[in-house]
């Protein structure tokens, strides 16, 4: 057989289906655009690639069944894991077991990464990068930045997010002076928020779902809260958020993994540059931007095509080792896995909505703004 | 002869109202004695007071000489201080001998289910219920339900029983069989308490009488007195039945 | 009492015989089903004691799994090997169901339900807050078992079958002993069962804990084959639900009954799953639904033990017999 | 901060979380049936008042009472259909048929609606009155909470239907010797419940953004706030709601609001223990 | 001859797949009080509930004064002017004795002649008055049988059908009582009755109706069947 099997569950009901069918738009995107390009080279046959998906549910118990029916019933030869850090957790302990390379696209907490999984590669990047290269760049625009209150969902993401900005705000000389997490079922936040409206912070940094950020920006505004930079990770990142808020999203800042403005230019894989990219998702998605997780998950797969023709073989070992030895250049941007396989060494734009629009601040070579500030 | 069982001024409260209040009497080994009384007079309060359905708010309550004020039903059973409810309480997808047997087995001396279950078989040949052993209690008539009633406390081989109503329901020509049966069961040296509004029970039956009227002990003495106490006629008989049953036992 | 019939024990040897044998028989994904199948047998067995037997609507199966899962883990990580962290973990939530049982069982009907649930709840809330031991909402690893992937999972699904006869047994003796007998009066009529001299509170006590204890073995072998747990997943609604579901779709108060309903709901799911992505659950409810109205007895309901037995619907005498 | 504020806080949450609990605690009281479907109502209430007002423009306010009426209409038809002729099963069995409408109706709204947070945002700004500032679109949900619970309260005590109602809780048989119709009283108590459960979810929209996934938590505040009251539907809800609204909002400044929901739950038991009635709810309907 | 208000024919009934009525037939008096005896079990609880349209008959006809009200549900049975005092009482826990009496009146709209008739009944039964704001289920067994057949009056039927009149009532009560319907029946009020205590029953009434295992055996005036010899025999204990 001459095809590149990639077996994906995805959530495509549930809790998480509408990043579920992110992710399924850009497999299909990928798969149609290689196989038009006649598919890839492995050890001098042309391959078709086909992926292969199914829904979990938003079901952990079900995401590592299916890994496992993919495994044995399909027979893939790599996995990619769902969305979010937890279930890519469950996903791969079993790939693990059965030493089938699986990459994540969406899971980004170094504690998915720090199991001495061999098998398992990851194409966002820590995230304290992010955090870091974010109070870094604050306090550099904004000298008397002092204090910073953080509030996050007590989930495998939000949470670490929480810590590591509350790690690199001490770090940078920064005052956490509020840092709380809100438990999963928490339908308000009056009570943190008041409180926080006490401390008068200069930076308010809060991080969760999109319908926890709408609701938090929305409070702020109604219990007068204000502050000079308010972030809300990864909001802006996502149209849900921008268009749930309409105005009320001016002004929010986000770090993210990825932008579709960042303009990386003739690159591997199956786009030759970022707006390449840009335009067939527009096409494919009926004119709507991509956002971080179009891009990574796109991105993740030419990875593994990469592997596939430098390893000339689909062989699971073969397949991994060539995965570890990655070092390619992307419309997403630089792809290299570190010792805990994850994305190493990349510098993650900070984006902040202005007006209608999502403008990058940060890294400067990409930025194509000035941040404003809300107070 | 002594008494099995005796209360010592025993009162038991609900929120405001007093339905039992400081009563004391004693029920000597192998007697029978009824308790009457109006409705609401706290009867049946007395009954759950002495089986701790309900602790006595005052008051004690000896079995055999040793306080047991503040048992729990399950160990007033277990005693051998047992009692039928006034509204009907079986296990009601139970077949009637496993309603028994339960009886005997959680209640009386720790058998093995198979031994409770032969003993159960014995006590509702000995109440007449036999023939309907297997049929789920549910399906009963009202006196067999009552019958089912006494066979469970007597699986308990109790040594006092207490009987709530359990002819209530029941017409005449029916309660003779009951009668016939409680009779029986005295004859197996258990002492009775029984409550009843039928008179004709209470008069051919106990040996002596008390009469509860709010919550106190207003009377006490032998039957044929109790008919032309003027107190008992007063707030219990009335005088239409007093002359009734005072001819029956001017005719008994 | 029903006569003691010799069959449930033959089929419940011959089904968990034939579940063993699936590692030689079939493939992983076989197995795997074949796992999920034993872990909710053992889990209905379990919730049958309580809430069949007993008839206290109890929705705390997955308290129970999830305070399991976490112990199984915290045991494994702290160095402790993973038989005795099962054990261990099966031990501590037989103590903790006896403390939680001696308090949620003064309530009755809907309240104890509630109650039950909210077992659930707080468990779930008092892991997530408590991170500092139980990594809150970022869950826990586990150290995956040895092996290769086939050899794992025939262990875990092995396992899973001890734990499932130990279940099963349980409610054998239950059934067969003055224990049952008991529980069986309490589910008929508390009071009553109080009068003829049964201790209520020390017997419900008792089935709570029995229905304990074997949940919380499965989830601690469940956490050691996943290798990853998070409060959501580990104290889920869904499983709490589904394990009274399950055990009245075979038959609620019957030996077999919460055998043969895990394997038919486990299955149904498999195949609706696998065929109506989009509408699976909602057919699952479907199936709930008709389960109440045309199989109110459960599948095993044709037992004639099961007519004694079964819970209380309609007119109880519409059913005499004899 | 301010005590004002955290009260003022915990007042509004509690009014909006009296509304959500009103309905469960009328079935439940009622009918004596745990209503799973509970939570999924009151979402469904917000997504169709949400679509109503992306598509016609007309104010969410005056969108509520069709809601609310199509709820009726939904809950009156379930009652009638399916949970009367089980309706005096015990609690496993009508909890267990209700879970089971409950997927179905949790995957239609799936999969119209997705799982995509929807809000009705409409900005109305906020009053600020000695240093206590209130959310004007709150403050409106209050009112209409209040309103309809007021609205609810004179039903159930002045009308025929209300007092037919308490007669068929006690005693369905005696009930009907009375001239009740029983089947519809039941059906019309579970319209009302669901009614006011789709007008808490037309409520619950103008204010917080609302996503199928929440008809969970939902349910679980109904839970607590029916116990912390007690089932006397109107009051016993309405003193829960505020119990819960008021204690959250203390327990999240206070001791972090990681902690505030536990503290819902476990005051939640100890009353279940202490005082299964609740705190204003009549004995007897236990 | 007596016009009746009650006339039944050819009646059958039962749960499921018990039949406990088989081929009743019987007429009551208009204005007067009439009494079925029987032993228990012998169907006389479920005579009454099919009356009233709790239990469908499975044969036979139910006419009031001409009209079919047989299967016909107890709202309508109700309306149409038949009221039944059930067995055991049944009053509505957590309700003052005034809601309970109230919620006899549930069909009606006249509420003018309902407060009227509140008033008789509180004239009949003072200790009602009394005991008006009370939880009528906290109240002892008579005054709750006084209550319940309060109930049945408000709802100001043609006929009032009481099963176990005198169940679990002290002797005294049960004179009381007997007096009460009496008072009421000279209204105009026509009575059926099921009593246990034969003596009571036949006392009460003018007419009586013997029912056994679900058959009419015997009916006739009162003192004819008091003097019956097998009557006595098998009801009086005599
Ligand atoms: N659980 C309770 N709560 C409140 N009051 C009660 C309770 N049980 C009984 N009472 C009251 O106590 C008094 C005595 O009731 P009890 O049932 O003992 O009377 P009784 O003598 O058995 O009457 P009857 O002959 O009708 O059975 C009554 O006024 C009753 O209302
Ligand atoms: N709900 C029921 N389901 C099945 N059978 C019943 C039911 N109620 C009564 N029966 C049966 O119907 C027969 C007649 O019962 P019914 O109550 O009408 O007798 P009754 O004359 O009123 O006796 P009692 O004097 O005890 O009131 C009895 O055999 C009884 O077992
Ligand atoms: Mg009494
Ligand atoms: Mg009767």
């Amino acid at each position: 057989e001459d095809v590149l099997k990639i077996g994906a569950p995805l959530a495509l009901t549930g809790g998480l289906a509408d990043e579920g069918h992110k992710q399924e738009l850009v497999w299909k995107m990928w798969t149609d655009k290689v196989n038009a390009a006649g598919g890839i080279d492995v050890g001098g046959t042309k391959m078709k690639v086909e992926v292969v998906e199914y829904d979990y549910q938003t079901d952990g118990k079900r995401a590592g069944q299916l890994a496992e029916k993919l495994i044995n019933d399909d027979e893939v030869d790599v996995l990619m894991a769902p969305f979010g850090s937890g279930h890519t957790k469950i996903v791969a302990a079993v790939a693990e077991r059965y030493q089938v390379p699986l990459v994540a696209c969406v899971a980004s907490s170094t504690s998915v990464y720090d199991q001495g999984f061999e098998y398992l590669f990851g194409t966002l990047a820590p995230n304290t990068g992010m955090t870091e290269s974010m109070v870094a760049e604050f306090k550099a625009k904004m000298p008397e930045l002092g204090t910073v209150a953080i509030y996050g969902r007590d989930d495998v993401f939000p949470k670490s997010m929480a810590t590591a900005t509350s790690d690199s705000a001490k770090a940078a000389g920064l005052e956490v002076v509020y840092e709380e997490l809100y438990p999963v079922g928490a339908i308000d936040h009056s009570a943190a928020l008041s409180s926080i409206k006490a401390l008068a912070p200069d930076w308010i940094y809060m991080t969760g779902y999109t319908q926890d950020l709408i609701l938090g920006r929305k409070q702020m505004q109604d219990l007068g809260i204000e502050a000079p930079i308010i972030t809300m990770v990864t909001g802006p990142a996502y149209k849900e958020f921008t268009e749930g808020l309409g105005e009320l999203a001016d002004g929010v800042t986000s770090s993210t993994w990825w932008h579709h403005a960042t303009g990386y230019t003739d690159v591997a894989g199956a786009w030759s540059s970022t707006d390449a990219f840009y335009q067939d998702f527009l096409e494919a998605s009926g004119g709507e931007d991509p956002d971080y997780v179009h891009g990574s998950c796109a991105a993740a797969l030419d990875v593994v095509a990469d592997a596939a023709a430098r390893a000339g073989t689909t062989e699971p070992v073969a397949l991994r080792d060539a995965l570890a030895a990655t070092d390619l250049e992307t419309f997403y941007g630089p792809i290299k896995f570190g010792a805990n396989g994850m994305n190493q060494g990349r510098e993650m734009p900070i984006i902040q909505v202005q007006g209608e629009a999502i403008k990058i601040l940060y890294p400067e070579n990409i930025a194509d703004a000035e941040m404003t500030f809300l107070q | 002869m002594s008494a099995i069982l005796e209360l010592q001024n025993v009162s038991r409260a609900f929120g405001g109202i007093k339905a039992v209040n400081d009563v004391s009497f004693k029920l000597q080994e192998g007697e029978i004695v009824a308790l009457i009384g109006p409705n609401g007079a706290g009867k049946t309060t007395l009954v759950n007071a002495i089986t701790g359905v309900h602790t006595p708010t005052a008051g004690k309550v000896l079995f055999e000489g040793q306080d047991v004020t503040r048992q729990k039903p399950f160990q007033a059973a277990r005693r051998g201080l047992a009692r039928t409810f006034q509204i009907v309480q079986p296990f009601p997808r139970m077949t009637v001998l496993e309603n028994v047997a339960a009886s005997a087995l959680f209640g009386g001396h720790p058998e093995s289910v198979a031994e409770a279950h032969e003993h159960a078989a014995r006590e509702l040949d000995f109440v007449g219920l036999g023939h309907v052993a297997h049929s789920p209690a549910s399906a009963l008539t009202l006196p067999n339900r009552k019958r089912l009633e006494l066979a469970k406390s007597l699986a308990m081989s109790p040594k006092v029983l207490l009987l709530d109503e359990v002819n209530a329901g029941l017409n005449a020509t029916e309660i003779d069989g009951a009668l016939d049966l409680i009779r029986r069961i005295a004859a197996r040296g258990v002492s009775i308490l029984i409550i009843e509004h039928l008179m004709k029970v209470v008069l051919s039956l106990s040996s002596r009488v008390l009469v509860l009227h709010h919550g106190e002990l207003i009377a006490e003495g032998p039957p044929a007195e109790m008919v032309h106490d003027r107190k008992v006629i007063e707030a219990y008989l009335g005088p239409k039945f007093a002359e009734r049953f005072q001819k029956e036992m001017a005719g008994a | 009492m029903a006569k003691k019939s010799p069959w449930p024990l033959i089929v419940m040897a011959l089904w968990v015989a034939a579940l063993a044998l699936t590692p030689v028989a079939l493939g992983n994904y076989e197995v795997r089903i074949a796992i999920s199948i034993a872990m909710f047998t053992a889990l209905a067995l379990s919730w049958n004691i309580i809430g069949g037997f007993t008839g206290y609507p109890s929705f705390a199966t997955a308290a129970f799994y999830g305070i399991g899962c976490y112990v199984g883990a915290l045991a494994q990580r702290a160095g402790v090997p993973a038989a005795l962290a099962w054990l261990a973990a099966a031990a501590f939530v037989g103590g903790v169901s006896f403390l939680l049982g001696s308090i949620v069982l003064r309530l009755k009907g809907h309240y104890f339900a509630i109650g039950s649930i909210a077992l659930v709840d707080i468990s779930r809330l008092v892991v997530s807050s408590w991170g500092g031991v139980t990594g809150g909402g970022n869950g826990l690893n586990v150290p995956l078992l040895e092996g290769r992937p086939p050899e794992v999972s025939a262990l875990v699904l092995h396992v899973m079958l001890v734990i499932v006869v130990a279940a099963f047994l349980a409610n054998l003796l239950t059934d067969r002993s003055r224990l049952g007998f008991g529980l069986r009066c309490i589910e008929q009529n508390e009071d009553a069962a109080d009068m003829v001299g049964i201790d209520t509170t020390r017997y419900k006590i008792a089935a709570f804990v029995l229905s304990a204890i074997f949940p919380g073995a499965v989830g601690a072998v469940y956490a050691s084959w996943v290798g990853y747990i998070d409060p959501t997943d580990s104290f889920d609604i869904l499983t709490t639900v589904k394990v009274p579901v399950m055990a009245m779709l075979g038959g609620a108060g019957t030996l077999l009954g919460p055998v043969v309903g895990a394997v038919s709901f486990v299955l149904l799911e498999e195949l609706f799953w696998a065929n109506f992505l989009e509408w699976n659950r909602a057919i699952m409810g479907a199936i709930v639904v008709a389960l109440i109205f045309f199989l109110p007895g459960g599948i095993l309901k044709l037992d004639w033990r099961a007519i004694l037995r079964r819970a209380p619907r309609g007119k109880p005498a519409e059913r005499k017999t004899g | 901060m301010g005590f004002a504020q955290i009260l003022a806080n915990g007042m509004v949450l509690g009014t909006l979380y009296a509304c959500i609990a009103i309905g469960f605690s009328l079935v439940w009281g009622v009918l004596n049936v745990i209503n799973m479907l509970h939570g999924s109502f009151i979402v469904l209430g917000g997504y169709l008042t949400y679509f109503a007002w992306a598509y016609t423009g007309i104010s969410p306010v005056l969108i509520l009472p069709f809601v609310a009426a199509l709820l009726f209409g939904l809950g009156y038809g379930l009652q009638y259909l399916f949970i009367n002729k089980v309706v005096s099963a015990p609690v496993l069995t009508t909890l267990t048929l209700t879970f089971g409408l409950d997927m179905i109706l949790y995957n239609l709204m799936t999969v119209f609606f997705t799982a995509t947070p929807r809000r009705v945002s409409m900005e109305f700004g906020r009053l600020e009155f000695w240093g206590v500032a209130m959310p004007v679109d709150r403050l409106i949900g209050m009112g209409l909470a209040l309103l309809l619970t007021a609205l609810l309260f004179v039903v159930l005590k002045t009308s025929r239907i209300g007092r037919a109602i308490v007669a068929v809780r006690m005693d369905r048989e005696a009930a009907a010797l009375m001239g009740i119709k029983v089947n519809h009283i039941y059906a019309i108590t579970f319209g009302i419940a669901a009614l006011m459960a789709g007008a808490a979810g037309s409520v619950f929209a103008m204010v917080f953004p609302v996503t199928t996934n929440l008809s969970g938590v939902f349910l679980g505040k109904a839970f607590v706030i029916c116990v912390i009251g007690g089932l006397g539907g109107v009051s016993g809800a309405l003193v829960g709601g505020l119990a819960l609204g008021i204690i959250e909002s203390f327990a999240g400044v206070l001791i972090g609001p990681q902690n505030a929901i536990t503290v819902g739950f476990v005051l939640m038991l100890v009353l279940l223990i202490v005082r299964p009635q609740g705190l204003v709810g009549v004995k007897g309907y236990e | 001859m007596p016009e009746t208000i009650l006339e039944i024919d050819g009646l059958a009934a039962g749960y499921g797949d018990v039949q406990v009525l088989w081929d009743i037939s019987l007429r009551v008096e208009a204005g007067a009080i009439t009494c079925i005896v029987g032993s228990n079990g012998a169907g006389k609880t479920t005579l009454l509930r099919t009356i009233s349209g709790l239990i469908a008959p499975r044969a036979g006809s139910i006419r009031l004064d001409g009209a079919e009200i047989g299967g016909a549900d107890p709202d309508a049975v109700l309306g149409a002017g038949v009221a039944h005092v059930p067995e055991g009482r049944r009053l509505f826990r957590g309700l003052s004795v005034r809601d309970n009496l109230m919620l006899g009146a549930y069909l009606r709209r006249d509420r003018a002649q309902v407060a009227r008739d509140l008033d008789f009944v509180m004239e009949t039964f003072p200790i009602l008055r009394e005991r008006a704001g009370q939880d009528a289920t906290t109240m002892s067994g008579g005054e709750q049988q006084m209550c319940a057949i309060g109930r049945g009056i408000m709802s100001a039927p043609r006929l009032l059908m009481i099963d176990e009149l005198s169940l679990g009532l002290a002797p005294r009560l049960v004179e009381t009582l007997g007096e009460a319907l009496k008072e009421v029946n000279r209204t105009g009020l026509s009575i059926l009755l099921v009593e246990q205590d034969v003596l009571t029953a036949l006392d009460l009434a003018s007419h009586g109706f013997v029912i056994e295992t679900g058959r009419v055996t015997m009916t006739g005036a009162s003192a004819q069947l008091a003097g019956d010899a097998r009557i006595r025999e098998a009801y009086m204990g005599l």
